[in-house]
C-alpha cells in the first residue's frame, strides 16, 4: 500500500517538474524568438497564464466523441511517456523513479507516437480541412524524421548491448563518459531528426498558423486546448530528458538536468528561426539525405 | 456363348455391317444396336480381366488355328485388355451420350454415323489387341478411314477440309509404317511380334535404327506428337463432339500404344527414349502455348489434347517403371477427362457456328450441370486436387525426379501453369460473365447427361481413391514393359 | 540379269515413291495431290513385291514337286500383304476422292493453298 | 472414428451439403453453416493432441497429425472461419449464388485444416490446391475487374503451387519419401545446389500465399475484390498458409544450412513491407488499402520467422495471430461501411461515426493494434520483432521494419479519417449501424485485441508449443522469453505491460474524467459544418470534405519508389508473351501441305541425325 502511494506521489512530482519545466522553456523560446525578430516579446510565464486562462473557459461546443477523446490521447501518451522516462541517473531521487524499469526505448518511441495519433483522430472528427490538412502533414514530416532517429536509438543499442534507458545511463556513469561522444554520428542523426520533432521553424508546417490556422488544433478551445498545452509542454520535456539520458550522461541533479536540457533545447528553438518554412515533401526528403546518412554511418560505427 | 478377345473385333465389325440391314427393319434399331455391342463389350472386359488379373496370365487368342508365329494372334494381356476396356467402356458411355444427339440429322445419316463409330471402335481395339505387325496396320488403317469419314460427318461445317489434311497426313504415316513393316519382314521374316522381338538383336543397327524411324514418324502422325500433328486440331474441331471424345480417348491413345509397343517390345531400343522425351516436351509446350491463345473452345480442347499427348510420350519417353505407370495412368485420365470435357462443350457450343469462347459467357446459369461438369472436367485435366488428374501428373514428376530430370519437370510445370490460365478462364466466362450471345442454347437431353455424369463420378472418385485404378495399371505397366514374358506367352501357345 | 531385274525392279519403285512425294508435297492441286498419294502406295506395293521375288521362283504352293525345292518358292507373305494394302489403298482413295469434290463444292476450288478455313 | 477424418468430413461433407441445401431449403442454409462451424470448432477443440492417422494412397505413404503448430494456426482457421461465417450471414443476405459461395468458403476452410494436418509433403500440396481453386472461385465471384484480378490471382497461384511441386519431387528424388519425419532426417544428404533449388522453389510457392514481393501482384485485387466476409478469412487465415508452410518447411527444413537463404527472405519481405505501406498510404479506396496493409503485415510476420532467431520466430507466429485478429476485424468493418453506405471509397464516404458507432470502435481497436501502439496486442508482436532484429544484429532490418511501422501510421490515421471522420456529408445521413451478426464478429475479435496487449501470455503458450513443431526447442536456450505480462529480450531487458497497461488507463481514465465532467452540462453537440473558417460562415451545402490526394505531399516524396510499378514489369511480360505464342500459333498456318512438308521433313531430320547421335 505504501508502495503505491509512494509512486502515485512520485508520478505526481514528476508530472508536476515536467510541466513546468516545459511551460518555462515555451516561454523562453518566444522571448528569445522575439528577440531574434527585434520584438519585447511576452513574459516567459505567460505559457502558464494562457493555460490558466483557458481551463478556466467555458467549452460549450464539441463535435463528437472523439474530438472529446483526442486531447485526452495526446495528455495520456505524454505522461505515459513520462512514466517510462528516467529523469535522473542511477537510484536518483525516488520521487522520480517512476515506472522506468518496465519498458525500454522501443517502447518509448512507439509510446511518443501514441499521443499524435490520438490528437489526430480527435481533429479527425472536427471536419475542420484544416485539421486535417495540417494532421497529414505532421504524419507525414513524422516518416521523415522517425527514420534518422531510430537509426541512431538503434546504433546506440547495438553497440552497448541493451535496450533499456537505464541500461544506457548505466553504461556512461560507469565508464563516465557521454554516448555522444561514443558514438557521435548517432548523436547527430537524432538532433536533426529532434528538429523535425519539435516542429519548430523551419519545420513547423504542421500548424502553420497563417496558412492553416494552427492545423490539428484549429477546432480546439477552452479545455481542450489546455490539455493539448499542457501535454505539449509534458512531451517537451519528456524528449528533451530523454535525449539527455541517452546522448549526454543522463542527470546526477534537477539542475544538471535543467542545463542539460535548456542546452539541448536552444538546438531546435535556434536552428532556421530566420529561415523559411519547408514544404512538407521538402521536409521529409531533408531528413532523409543528411541525418539518414548519419545514421547508416552510426549503425557502421556500432556494428564494427 | 464362350467369351473370347476375338469377340472384341468380330461383334462390332460385324454390327457395323449389320447396321443398315436392321436400320430397314426398324429406324431406332440402328442406334440402338451399337449400344448393345458396347455393353456386351464391356461386359467381356470385366469377365476378362478378372481372369487374367486373378490368374495372372496372358489370354493368347489363335485366330483360323494357325499357332503363332504364323497365323495371326490376339493377346489379352494386362495392358492390352485394359486399353480394350477402356476403349469399350468408354465407347459405351459414348454411345450412351450420342443416342438423342442432333435428333435433326435424318435417319440415313445416323446410320452411316454408327457404322463408322462402330468401324472405329472395331479399329482402335483391334490395334491394342493383335500381336501381329501388319494385322495392326490393318487395324490402324480401318481406324483411319472411318476417322476420315466421320471428320468430315457434317457437311455444311469445314468436315472435308479437317479430313482431308487428317487423310493427307494419315497416308503418310500408313506409307510410313508400311514401309517399316516391309524392312522389317525383310530383316526378320516375320509379321508376329512377340516372333519380331524374339530376332531383334541379331538385326544390324543401321536397319533396325532406320525401321525404327520410320516407325516412330508413323504412329507419331497418329499420336499427334509435334510436329506430325497439323491434322488433329482441325479433326477436332470438325468433327462431331462425341467423335472428338474418341479421337482423345481412343483413336490417339491406339497410336500411343503401337508407337510405345514398337519401342519398348519390338525394338527394345534405349536410344530412341530420350527422343521420344524432347518430342513429348516440344509438343506440349507447342501445343498448350497455342491453346492459351486460342478464340474458340474446340480447339482449345484440341491444342490441351496434343499437349495432354506430349505428357503421356515424355512419361514413356523416361522409360522407368514407375514412368511407364504414370504415362498408362495419365491415357486413362486423359480419356475420361478428356472425354467428358468434349461432351459438355459440345453442349456449352451447341448451336454455335464459330464455337467461340464468346459464345459460352455466362452459360452457367442457363445449362448449370453441363458447365459444372465442364467445370469439374477443367479442373481435373489441369491436375487440380482432388481429381484424377492430379494422381497421374503426380506419378509423372515422381518418376522424373527419381532419375533427376530437372528440367522435365520444370517444363512439365511451366506448362501447367499455362493450362491453368486457360482452363480457368473459361470457367471463369462461364460462370461469371453477362451472357451477351443470343445463339439458342440445347438442354442436354437425359442419357447425355448420365453420361458426362459416370465420367464426372469416376474422375471424382479416381482423384479421392486412386487405388482403385492403379492396381490395372499397375499390372498393366508390368505387362508392357516385360519383354520376355510376352515373347514366351505368346510364343508358347498352342505348343503343348 | 537377275540383278538387273533385282535393281530394276527396286529401282522402279524407289523413283516411283519420290515421283507420287513430288506430287503430294508440291502440287497444289487437291487431285494431283491424291494423285500423288496413289503413286506412292504402287511404289510401295511394288516394293514389297520386289521384295518377295526371287529370280526362276515358283508360286508358293506346296506341292510334291517342289516340296524338295522350298528355297525357290516366291515368299508368300509379302504378296498376301500387298493384296491387303492395295485394297485399303483403294478404299483411301475413293475417301480421298469423295473429300476432294465435297471440297471443290465448298469452295469452288481445287488448290490447298486457298483451302484454309482452319488454321492457328 | 478418427476425429481428424472427422473434422475433414465434417468440412467438406458440409461444404457439399450447404450447397444442395441452397438449391433445395435456401431458408435453413445460413442456420446450418454457422452450425457447421461451430460443429467443427467444438471437434477442433476437443481434439486430442496425440491425434495421428498413417495411411497409404495410390502407394504413397502420408500421414496426418494433430500437431501443436496445427492447433496454433488452426485456431485463426476455425475461429476466424466460424466468425467470417457468422458475419456472412448477414454481409452476403440478398446476394444470388450463396450456395457456391458457402461452398467455396467452407472447402476453403477444409482445406486450410487439412494443409495444417499435414505431416507429409503430398497431402501438404494436395489441399494447397484444393484451397487455391476453392479461394480462386471466390475470388471471382463478384466486384468489378473481375478478368484481371482472377487471371493474376490463379496465375500466381498456378506459379507458387507448381514451385512447391518441383520443391516436393526433387526432395522426393533425393529422400525417397513424402513424410515430414524422414525428410527431416536425411535432407542433408541432398547436394547442396540441390538444396538451394528447393530453397528457392519453396520461397517462390509459399511467398506467394503470404504475397512476397515481387510474388504480391495478385493479392491487393484479390483481397479487395472478394466478398468481405471472405476476405477477413483470405487476409487473416489463408495467407497464413504461406506463412505456416515457410516456418513448417523452408525454414525448418532447408534454410537452418543455409543462412542466406533467410536472408534474402528476410530483405525481400522487408522491401515488401515497406513498399506494400506506401502504396497502401497513397490508396483512396479503404478496400485497397486494406489489402496493402496486409501484404505490409505479412512482410512482418515473414521477417519475424526468417530472423531465425527464437524471439524472432515467436514474434512472427504472434504476429501472424494477431493479423488475423485485427485485420479480419478491420475487413468486416470495411465490409459493414460497403454495406451500410454502398462504398468505401474514401473519397466520397466520410464522417460515419456517429452513424455507426460500433463499427468505428471495432475499427478504432484493430487499427490501434495494427499500428503497434502499446498498449494493444499488435505492440507485443512489434516489440519482440525488434528486439529480436536487434539482438540478432539486423540493424537495417530494424530501420526498414521501423520505416514501414511509421508509414502505417499514415494509412492508419487515413482509414479512419477517410470512413469514420471528417464532415458528415447529407448523402450518408441515412445510413444505420450493421446488423448484429456482422457487429458481433467485430467486436468479439477487438475484444480479443485488446486482451492480448496485457496479457500476450495466452497467446505466446500455443505459440511456444507450436514452435518444437517449427524445429525450435524452447527448452534448449533455456532463457525465459515470457511471462503472462512481462516479454524478454536475449540482453535481458524487458517491458511489463501490465505497468504499461495500467500507467496508460489510469492517466486515460484520470484525465477522460477530468475533461468530461468539467462544464459536462454547458457542452452540446454541433455538427461538423459548423467550424472556424476565417469568418466565414459555412453554409450546410459547402463541401468541406477533405479527402482528394490526402496524402499528396508524402506521395510526392516517395514519387520515385512508386513510378515504376512491378504490376507494370509483369503485364510487359505478359503482352510480350503473348505476341511469342501467337507467332508459335503460325506454325499451324492450315495448308495441310505444309503439314506433309513438317512430316517429311521431320522424317529426314529423324534419319540423317539417328545415324549421328543415335548410333546406326
Amino acid at each position: 500500500m505504501n508502495t503505491i502511494l509512494f509512486q502515485l506521489f512520485g508520478a505526481l512530482a514528476t508530472i508536476l517538474l515536467a510541466f513546468t519545466v516545459g511551460m518555462f522553456y515555451g516561454g523562453i523560446r518566444r522571448k528569445i524568438i522575439a528577440r531574434i525578430q527585434n520584438r519585447v516579446g511576452p513574459p516567459i510565464y505567460q505559457n502558464f497564464l494562457d493555460v490558466i486562462k483557458l481551463y478556466s473557459k467555458e467549452t460549450s461546443i464539441h463535435h463528437g466523441a472523439m474530438q472529446h477523446m483526442g486531447p485526452v490521447f495526446a495528455i495520456t501518451a505524454s505522461i505515459t511517456s513520462l512514466m517510462f522516462v528516467p529523469v535522473l541517473n542511477g537510484e536518483g531521487w525516488f520521487w522520480f523513479k517512476n515506472l522506468n524499469f518496465s519498458g525500454d526505448l522501443i517502447f518509448l518511441v512507439y509510446m511518443m507516437v501514441f499521443g499524435s495519433l490520438g490528437m489526430a483522430l480527435g481533429a479527425g472528427q472536427t471536419g475542420n480541412p484544416n485539421s486535417a490538412i495540417g494532421v497529414t502533414r505532421g504524419l507525414s514530416q513524422m516518416v521523415g524524421y522517425e527514420i534518422p532517429f531510430v537509426m541512431s536509438m538503434v546504433a546506440l543499442m547495438a553497440q552497448f548491448h541493451t535496450t533499456s534507458i537505464t541500461g544506457l545511463m548505466n553504461i556512461q556513469v560507469q565508464e563516465n563518459t557521454w554516448l555522444m561522444f561514443s558514438n557521435p554520428f548517432a548523436f547527430i542523426a537524432a538532433v536533426l531528426a529532434m528538429l523535425g520533432m519539435f516542429h519548430y521553424s523551419p519545420f513547423d508546417i504542421v500548424h502553420a498558423p497563417a496558412e492553416v490556422a494552427s492545423g490539428p488544433v484549429s477546432e480546439f478551445g477552452g479545455k481542450y486546448l489546455g490539455l493539448m498545452m499542457s501535454s505539449g509542454s509534458i512531451f517537451a520535456f519528456v524528449k528533451l530528458t530523454l535525449f539527455v539520458n541517452i546522448f549526454m550522461g543522463g542527470a546526477a541533479n534537477l539542475i544538471e538536468l535543467v542545463i542539460k536540457t535548456f542546452a539541448l533545447y536552444l538546438i531546435p528553438v535556434l536552428y532556421g528561426v530566420t529561415s523559411p518554412r519547408y514544404r512538407t515533401e521538402q521536409a521529409i526528403t531533408y531528413f532523409w539525405k543528411w541525418p539518414l546518412f548519419f545514421g547508416v554511418i552510426a549503425i557502421l560505427w556500432a556494428s564494427f | 456363348m464362350v467369351i473370347s478377345p476375338v469377340q472384341y473385333i468380330a461383334i462390332p465389325l460385324m454390327a457395323a455391317f449389320l447396321i443398315p440391314l436392321f436400320g430397314k427393319l426398324n429406324k431406332d434399331l440402328a442406334r440402338i444396336i451399337p449400344g448393345l455391342v458396347l455393353l456386351y463389350l464391356s461386359y467381356i472386359s470385366v469377365v476378362l480381366m478378372n481372369q487374367i488379373i486373378s490368374s495372372n496370365t496372358i489370354i493368347v487368342e489363335i485366330i483360323a488355328g494357325w499357332r503363332p508365329p504364323w497365323g495371326i494372334n490376339l493377346v489379352f494381356s494386362p495392358l492390352t485388355g485394359f486399353l480394350a476396356s477402356m476403349f469399350s467402356m468408354l465407347g459405351f458411355v459414348i454411345w450412351m451420350y450420342t443416342y438423342n444427339f442432333k435428333p435433326e440429322v435424318d435417319n440415313a445419316q445416323k446410320q452411316k454415323f454408327y457404322v463408322l463409330f462402330m468401324m472405329l471402335i472395331t479399329g482402335a481395339t483391334g490395334i491394342v489387341l493383335t500381336g501381329d505387325i501388319f494385322n495392326l496396320f490393318v487395324f490402324l488403317e480401318i481406324t483411319a478411314i472411318s476417322a476420315y469419314s466421320l471428320t468430315a460427318f457434317y457437311r455444311e461445317r469445314d468436315g472435308a477440309e479437317a479430313a482431308f489434311k487428317y487423310l493427307l497426313i494419315g497416308s503418310f504415316s500408313s506409307t510410313l509404317i508400311l514401309l517399316a513393316i516391309l524392312l522389317l519382314y525383310t530383316q526378320v521374316g516375320t509379321l508376329n511380334m512377340a516372333e519380331i522381338a524374339l530376332k531383334m538383336p541379331g538385326v544390324d543397327p543401321f536397319m533396325k535404327g532406320v525401321i525404327l524411324i520410320l516407325f516412330f514418324v508413323g504412329f507419331g502422325i497418329e499420336s499427334e506428337l509435334f510436329p506430325l500433328n497439323g491434322w488433329s486440331p482441325d479433326v477436332y474441331t470438325q468433327a462431331p463432339g462425341p467423335i472428338g471424345a474418341i479421337f482423345a480417348g481412343m483413336v490417339v491413345k491406339a497410336g500411343i500404344y503401337g508407337l510405345v509397343r514398337v519401342v519398348f517390345t519390338l525394338f527394345d531400343v534405349k536410344e530412341i527414349l530420350p527422343l521420344l522425351v524432347i518430342i513429348g516436351m516440344i509438343t506440349m509446350a507447342v501445343a498448350e502455348v497455342i491453346a492459351l491463345r486460342q478464340g474458340k473452345l474446340k480447339r482449345m480442347l484440341a491444342y490441351s489434347s496434343i499437349g495432354q499427348m506430349g505428357l503421356v510420350a515424355v512419361a514413356f519417353g523416361i522409360g522407368t517403371h514407375d514412368s511407364v505407370f504414370a504415362a498408362i495412368f495419365l491415357m486413362f485420365n486423359h480419356a475420361i477427362i478428356k472425354g467428358m470435357l468434349f461432351l459438355s462443350g459440345t453442349y456449352l457450343v451447341y448451336n454455335s457456328t464459330e464455337k467461340t469462347l464468346d459464345d459460352v459467357d455466362g452459360i452457367g446459369k442457363h445449362l448449370p450441370f453441363t458447365s459444372f461438369l465442364f467445370a469439374l472436367g477443367a479442373l481435373a485435366i489441369v491436375g487440380m486436387p482432388p481429381f484424377a488428374g492430379f494422381w497421374s501428373k503426380l506419378y509423372l514428376l515422381m518418376a522424373a525426379a527419381d532419375v533427376r530430370l530437372m528440367t522435365v519437370i520444370a517444363i512439365i510445370l511451366v506448362v501447367s501453369v499455362i493450362e491453368i490460365v486457360y482452363y480457368f478462364r473459361v470457367i471463369h466466362r462461364i460462370y461469371f460473365r453477362e451472357r451477351i450471345s443470343t445463339i439458342e442454347l440445347k438442354i442436354p437431353s437425359f442419357n447425355a447427361k448420365l453420361a458426362m455424369f459416370i465420367l464426372a463420378i469416376i474422375i471424382v472418385a479416381v482423384g479421392v481413391y486412386p487405388d482403385l485404378i492403379s492396381g490395372f495399371i499397375e499390372r498393366a505397366t508390368t505387362d508392357l514393359l516385360d519383354k520376355q514374358s510376352y515373347i514366351q506367352s505368346v510364343l508358347s501357345v498352342g505348343l503343348k | 540379269m537377275n540383278e538387273f531385274l533385282t535393281i530394276s525392279f527396286y529401282g522402279t519403285a524407289i523413283v516411283l515413291m519420290l515421283i507420287g512425294l513430288y506430287a503430294a508435297l508440291a502440287k497444289k492441286n487437291l487431285l494431283k495431290i491424291v494423285i500423288g498419294l496413289s503413286i506412292i502406295d504402287s511404289g510401295l506395293h511394288l516394293l514389297f513385291v520386289a521384295v518377295g521375288f526371287i529370280s526362276n521362283g515358283t508360286a508358293p504352293i506346296f506341292s510334291p514337286e517342289v516340296l524338295e525345292s522350298a528355297q525357290q518358292m516366291v515368299d508368300p507373305v509379302p504378296q498376301a500383304l500387298v493384296l491387303t494394302a492395295i485394297v485399303i489403298g483403294f478404299a483411301t482413295t475413293a475417301v480421298a476422292l469423295a473429300l476432294v469434290i465435297r471440297l471443290y463444292k465448298h469452295h469452288n476450288t481445287a488448290a490447298i493453298d486457298e483451302i484454309k478455313n482452319l488454321k492457328w | 472414428m478418427n476425429s481428424l477424418i472427422l473434422l475433414l468430413i465434417l468440412v467438406f461433407g458440409g461444404a457439399l451439403f450447404s450447397y444442395l441445401l441452397n438449391k433445395f431449403l435456401p431458408i435453413l442454409r445460413d442456420g446450418f453453416v454457422v452450425l457447421l462451424m461451430l460443429l467443427v470448432n467444438y471437434v477442433f477443440f476437443t481434439m486430442d493432441s496425440s491425434t495421428q492417422i498413417d495411411f497409404e494412397m495410390g502407394g504413397i505413404h502420408l500421414q496426418w497429425a494433430f500437431t501443436s503448430a496445427a492447433f496454433l494456426f488452426g485456431i485463426i482457421v476455425s475461429i476466424l472461419g466460424l466468425l467470417s461465417i457468422i458475419y456472412s450471414t448477414a454481409y452476403m443476405k440478398g446476394k444470388d449464388r450463396l450456395g457456391y459461395f458457402y461452398m467455396n468458403f467452407l472447402f476453403s476452410i477444409g482445406s486450410m485444416l487439412g494443409i495444417l494436418m499435414s505431416r507429409d509433403l503430398i497431402s501438404l500440396f494436395f489441399f494447397w490446391e484444393i484451397m487455391t481453386w476453392s479461394s480462386y472461385f471466390i475470388v471471382i465471384y463478384s466486384g468489378k475487374d473481375v478478368d484481371k484480378r482472377g487471371l493474376k490471382y490463379i496465375v500466381f497461384s498456378a506459379i507458387g503451387a507448381y514451385s512447391m511441386l518441383m520443391a516436393i519431387v526433387i526432395i522426393y528424388g533425393f529422400t525417397g519419401s513424402f513424410l515430414l519425419t524422414d525428410i527431416f532426417d536425411s535432407i542433408f544428404a541432398i547436394k547442396a545446389s540441390y538444396q538451394l533449388a528447393i530453397a528457392i522453389l519453396l520461397m517462390i510457392g509459399f511467398g506467394v500465399k503470404s504475397a512476397l514481393m515481387p510474388l504480391h501482384v495478385w493479392a491487393p485485387g484479390a483481397y479487395s475484390g472478394s466478398p468481405m466476409s471472405f476476405t477477413a478469412l483470405f487476409s487473416g487465415a489463408l495467407s497464413k498458409m504461406g506463412v505456416f508452410g515457410f516456418a513448417l518447411v523452408l525454414f525448418n527444413l532447408v534454410s537452418n544450412q543455409n543462412w542466406l537463404v533467410n536472408e534474402v527472405i528476410a530483405w525481400l519481405a522487408a522491401i515488401t513491407a515497406v513498399l506494400a505501406t506506401f502504396y497502401a498510404v497513397i490508396q483512396s479506396d479503404a478496400k485497397k488499402l486494406l489489402a496493402y496493409s496486409s501484404i505490409a503485415q505479412l512482410g512482418y510476420i515473414v521477417i519475424g520467422l526468417a530472423s531465425g532467431t527464437y524471439l524472432g520466430v515467436m514474434a512472427g507466429l504472434f504476429l501472424a495471430v494477431l493479423h488475423a485478429v485485427f485485420k479480419g476485424t478491420l475487413f468486416m468493418a470495411v465490409g459493414a461501411v460497403e454495406r451500410q453506405a454502398g462504398t468505401t471509397d474514401m473519397t466520397k464516404v466520410s464522417g460515419l461515426i456517429r452513424k455507426m458507432p460500433w463499427t468505428f470502435t471495432a475499427s478504432l481497436i484493430s487499427i490501434i493494434a495494427l499500428a503497434g501502439i502499446p498498449p494493444l496486442g499488435g505492440f507485443v508482436g512489434k516489440w519482440m520483432l525488434y528486439e529480436a532484429l536487434i539482438t540478432s544484429d539486423h540493424y537495417y532490418l530494424v530501420i526498414m521494419v521501423f520505416l514501414s511501422s511509421t508509414a502505417a501510421f499514415l494509412y492508419s490515421y487515413r482509414i479512419l479519417f477517410g470512413l469514420f471522420l471528417g464532415q458528415e456529408e447529407p448523402e450518408f445521413a441515412h445510413v444505420k449501424e450493421a446488423p448484429l451478426p456482422m457487429l458481433i464478429p467485430m467486436l468479439l475479435l477487438s475484444g480479443i485485441s485488446v486482451l492480448s496487449g496485457t496479457f500476450p501470455g495466452f497467446i505466446l503458450e500455443p505459440i511456444q508449443d507450436a514452435m518444437v513443431v517449427f524445429g525450435f526447442d524452447s527448452r534448449i536456450p533455456n532463457i525465459e522469453w515470457w511471462q503472462l505480462t512481462v516479454l524478454f529480450n536475449s540482453w535481458g531487458d524487458k517491458v511489463v505491460l501490465q505497468n504499461v497497461m495500467i500507467a496508460i488507463m489510469g492517466v486515460f481514465l484520470i484525465a477522460l474524467a477530468f475533461i468530461t465532467i468539467k462544464g459536462y452540462r454547458k457542452q452540446r453537440y454541433v455538427t461538423t459544418k459548423d467550424i472556424s473558417s476565417s469568418g466565414e460562415i459555412i453554409q450546410p451545402e459547402d463541401n468541406m470534405t477533405f479527402q482528394i490526394d490526402f496524402y499528396k505531399p508524402f506521395e510526392r516524396a516517395i514519387w520515385p519508389l512508386l513510378k515504376r510499378r512491378i504490376d507494370d514489369y509483369y503485364t510487359d511480360l505478359g503482352n510480350g508473351l503473348e505476341a511469342l505464342f501467337d507467332l508459335v500459333r503460325r506454325i499451324y498456318n492450315g495448308n495441310g501441305q505444309f503439314y506433309a512438308i513438317y512430316v517429311m521433313a521431320f522424317l529426314a531430320l529423324l534419319l540423317i541425325a539417328g545415324t549421328k547421335y543415335f548410333g546406326f
